[in-house]
């Protein structure tokens, strides 16, 4: 067994979007298609041009903290990624850095706090909720395992968050859409996995992955 | 995938790069910020009109840039709207000292990196800016729970309308609303007769059937409403001019612009073919058509299909039409 | 087949009463004889401008109707030249006592039948037409023992140019001996990425495999002279330029009018992609474009491709290419 | 055995219009399919839009001599088929016409003047020669044929002249094309059949088949 991790370091949170950003790129055609069923068959190439830019400022800039890290992630999908999920993103990544002003090590209660402040962004820019098919339903089930492990420290509350989202990207498959592109095609949106929900269950994948 | 393109990544920059080549008489081009200027953009005085959004809708938005529509375009990525920065820089850009007014297409990406630049311009540089959001879409309902309709047919229209607005030298309140009332009176619907390839996903974004078409589908490839067994033109004429006319609604004695635009690979041969058949539909509902408008002006990539837009239109609507307008796209009177 | 079609016996017909209705401000129609004629015709003193040939590539012919470019175009039946009788009654009609041009694309029949049309108008009416015929297509080699050449790209610029000096007031020979000296200038070359439906032939008219495409092709769905891989843009721009600049031939210091033409099927996006290949060769060869144009002018249905034409143009070309033009197909200063 | 024809009427040309009406109709579909191959996809509709008109015409008037028979239909074939065929069809029948000028029985010498008249029309509007693979290449030998056998009456010298065009007919599959739209394909157009070849060789075994 390995040891709890109980704080994250910015080079870890670095290492996470690394491997997010893997792989996104290996599963872009795969969330394009996504797309192509109920959207506009951009889903991945959006999401691997914006997570490509994000490496490029990784290579190119040493973050002292994860505030800054996180700002400059965020501000970057914003520039890169356009349609729904460049707000969106960008706005996570955003309130996640300014949730984590100050601090260098973070705590499990302190990353899970931040990964709310995050959700909770997108939220705000998309007013979804849960049930309408889309990326919430698979980040809203997250917060909540995390929250529910965060006495674990952080590799198992992630895991947790991980499963909880893998299980929201499933339940968006009968759903009917009401937001977002999907919800243009009425009843036959539902029999679909959102495309939005799968990349997010990624994030979360390549979070317990990295900061274990 | 058949196209006349090169690497898929480079076609939007490619592109613009060919409508600068073809049209630098009337617009230049910000390459980094993928923006599309009129070329004495800012003009002292009036309101500055940005639009923009996801490529492959051409001639929308870039070739409504110039004199009488536009002062700058932002194009995105194939299908994807543009992001803040585009429209911050535009946005600066464009202001000649009496505000800018941003025209939206009511799609979720549009909507919140329009609204975030919006909320920049404002920190950042005071310009006063307002937006309109077109959703006349009415294959899809309109509903507080939803993401509402998409805008589509009117946006052309209004760009045109709302061009010659400022160009006149009206306020930004006057313009915005003016965009406002010119999105109420509109309304459309679309179909197709095939899919299309996003460039850089390869494939056709849907199957259809030799026998099949889709009704009620938006511009961005995406399938519609309802798959249908092919119909007529006479019929699709009807599936498309029913549910508009019964919606707003149009009625006997009113007047309207009434636009027929092709997908992209759609032939005018076959438009006209429409046209003939939605002007007999109106003439039989009672509504005059005041003027028209076909041809491919808002499009899918090389989807073969159509939409119907009308837009009630009272004399200053005509008159606002009827002004000169001097853009790659549409010109008249210049 | 998916067309926006009714009968595919009707097609032509029943476009034309589209046509009418979108743009009876500017043309009116001989429904008998599928003849659109420009509203004021015939313009006393001004020489009688008119085209014509088969349906299917639209705008051209009916679509450059108008002040200041054609003043009837004769449509035939899909990829069919129009009979003598429609020429006939075209050139009795136009004609404003200063003669009438008739503007041929050199294909046989379209030859035949304008021949048999000049022949009964001379013997019939007296009244005194001249003939160009166009050939500007060097995927056909000329020969005396073949048909020749294809009239096809230059024809669009040539009915710009030539309209422009009609509207002048210039004499009949005038007009004729500037059209003719607009054919030898001008070369075109066009390619084809997938076939097109004739309409009654209910089927495409050949089979392209997904990674083959045609080169050397005409405007009327016809194979081309031959069958290759898929190519870049960059590729097909080279494959197109430098046989039409090897051809005349153009070169350095020489001005031109460069037009990238769509077949009916391919999208806006993908000709400027094609535009700014087709500007840097000519950039390379150090031949200065002094206009372009780029859109769908002259097309074979809804086929994909593209074809490239240039004309030589000196400074008295250039200013009738930018005279005022009102036409629904090309439009400016007007 | 029947007898054999020296004499035809005009009710005789008419039946052998129908008939070339008819069997245009019943093969529209495959002569577009050939003109496919090495043209525009327009030879099949073309021609029985043209024969449509033909026995319109027929139905509509009663003709009292084969002159006016043939005028009306060489000008109503030059005012409804356009393209190639319509102006050297019409041409043929015109010159038909005016070959026959104030005959009403015609004999087999007179109508093998009348065909070679009509053809020598064809080659002066279109400029083919034979090899060229057009029309011209089934109807030069059908004439030579005819005037072969024109001793044995009006029946066997059309047969004769049916099977000669059928033989020119197929002898334009190999050909290069020189004329016409399969000109543009240069070699290409070998090993194709052409399409007007094979709608005026349907022209003589229908006069073959009515004028017996
Ligand atoms: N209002 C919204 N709130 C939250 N997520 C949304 C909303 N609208 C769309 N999405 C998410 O965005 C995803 C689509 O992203 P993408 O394809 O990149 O953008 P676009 O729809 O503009 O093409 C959807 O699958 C969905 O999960
Ligand atoms: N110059 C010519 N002389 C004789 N026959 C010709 C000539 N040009 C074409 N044809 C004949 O016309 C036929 C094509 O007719 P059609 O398809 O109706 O016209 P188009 O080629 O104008 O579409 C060819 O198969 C050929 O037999
Ligand atoms: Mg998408
Ligand atoms: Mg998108
Ligand atoms: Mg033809
Ligand atoms: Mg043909």
């Amino acid at each position: 067994m390995g040891d709890v991790v109980t704080v994250v370091t910015v080079d870890a949170f670095g290492a996470w979007l690394r491997q997010f950003a893997a792989t996104i790129h290996d599963n872009a055609a795969m969330l394009t298609d996504l797309d192509s069923a109920i959207g506009d068959a951009d889903h991945g190439s959006n999401m691997d041009r914006g997570m490509k830019a994000v490496v490029a400022a990784l290579d190119a800039t040493e973050f002292e903290t994860a505030d800054a890290l996180f700002k400059k992630v965020g501000m970057t999908l914003v520039s890169t990624v356009g349609g729904a999920s460049g707000p969106l993103y960008g706005t996570f990544f955003l309130r996640l850095g300014s949730s984590l002003q100050g601090a260098d090590e973070i705590s499990a209660p302190e990353l899970g706090a931040a990964l709310r402040a995050g959700v909770q962004g997108i939220v705000a820019r998309g007013k979804a909720e849960v049930g309408d098919k889309t990326m919430v339903d698979a980040l809203m089930p997250a917060l909540d395992a995390y929250d529910a492990a965060v006495g674990e420290g952080v590799a198992t509350a992630l895991g947790a968050a991980a499963k909880a989202a893998a299980e929201g990207r499933d339940s968006t498959t009968p759903l009917v859409a009401r937001k977002g592109r999907a919800s243009y095609l009425g009843e036959r949106s539902a029999g679909h996995q959102d495309p939005g929900a799968t990349s997010t269950t990624m994030l979360l994948e390549s979070a317990a992955a990295a900061l274990s | 995938m058949k196209k006349l393109i090169n690497a898929p990544a480079d076609v939007v920059q490619e592109a613009l790069l060919g409508f600068e080549a073809a049209h630098s008489d009337r617009v230049r081009i910000d390459h980094d910020n993928k923006v599309i200027y009129r070329k004495d953009a800012p003009k002292q005085g009036k309101v500055g009109l940005i639009s923009g959004g996801g490529s492959g809708h051409e001639p929308m938005h870039g070739g409504f840039v110039g004199m009488g529509m536009l002062d700058a375009a932002c194009a995105g990525e194939v299908f994807t709207s543009p992001v803040p920065d585009q429209m911050m820089a535009a946005t600066k850009e464009v202001d000649g000292g009496a505000g800018v007014l941003h025209i939206v297409k009511n799609y979720t990406g549009d909507v919140m990196n329009f609204e975030m630049a919006a909320e920049m311009a404002a920190a950042d540089s005071g310009i006063e800016v307002l937006s309109v959001v077109t959703d006349d879409d009415v294959a899809v309902q309109d509903s507080l729970y939803t993401a509402g309709r998409r805008g589509v047919g009117v946006t052309v229209l209004l760009e045109k309308i709302v061009g010659a607005a400022a160009e006149q030298g009206r306020s930004l309140n006057d313009v915005a609303d003016l965009a406002k009332r010119v999105n109420d009176l509109g309304r459309s619907m679309g179909m197709a007769l095939t899919s299309c390839t996003v460039p850089a996903a390869g494939k056709p974004t849907f199957e259809l059937g030799e026998n099949e078409m889709e009704l009620g589908i938006g511009i961005h490839g995406e399938p519609g409403r309802k798959r249908l067994p092919l119909a007529s033109a006479k019929e699709i004429a009807s599936m498309l001019v029913d549910p508009i006319v019964g919606d707003l609604p149009y009625g006997q004695g009113d007047s309207v612009i009434a636009f027929v635009n092709g997908m992209g690979g759609t032939p005018l041969l076959e438009l006209y073919v429409m046209y003939n058949e939605v002007a007999q539909l109106l003439e039989k509902a009672g509504i005059t058509v005041a003027r028209s408008l076909v041809g491919s002006y808002i499009t899918s990539l090389e989807m073969a299909g159509c939409s119907v837009t009308l837009l009630k239109a009272d004399d200053e609507l005509v008159s606002l039409w009827d002004a000169p307008v001097n853009t790659p796209g549409l010109r008249w009177g210049a």
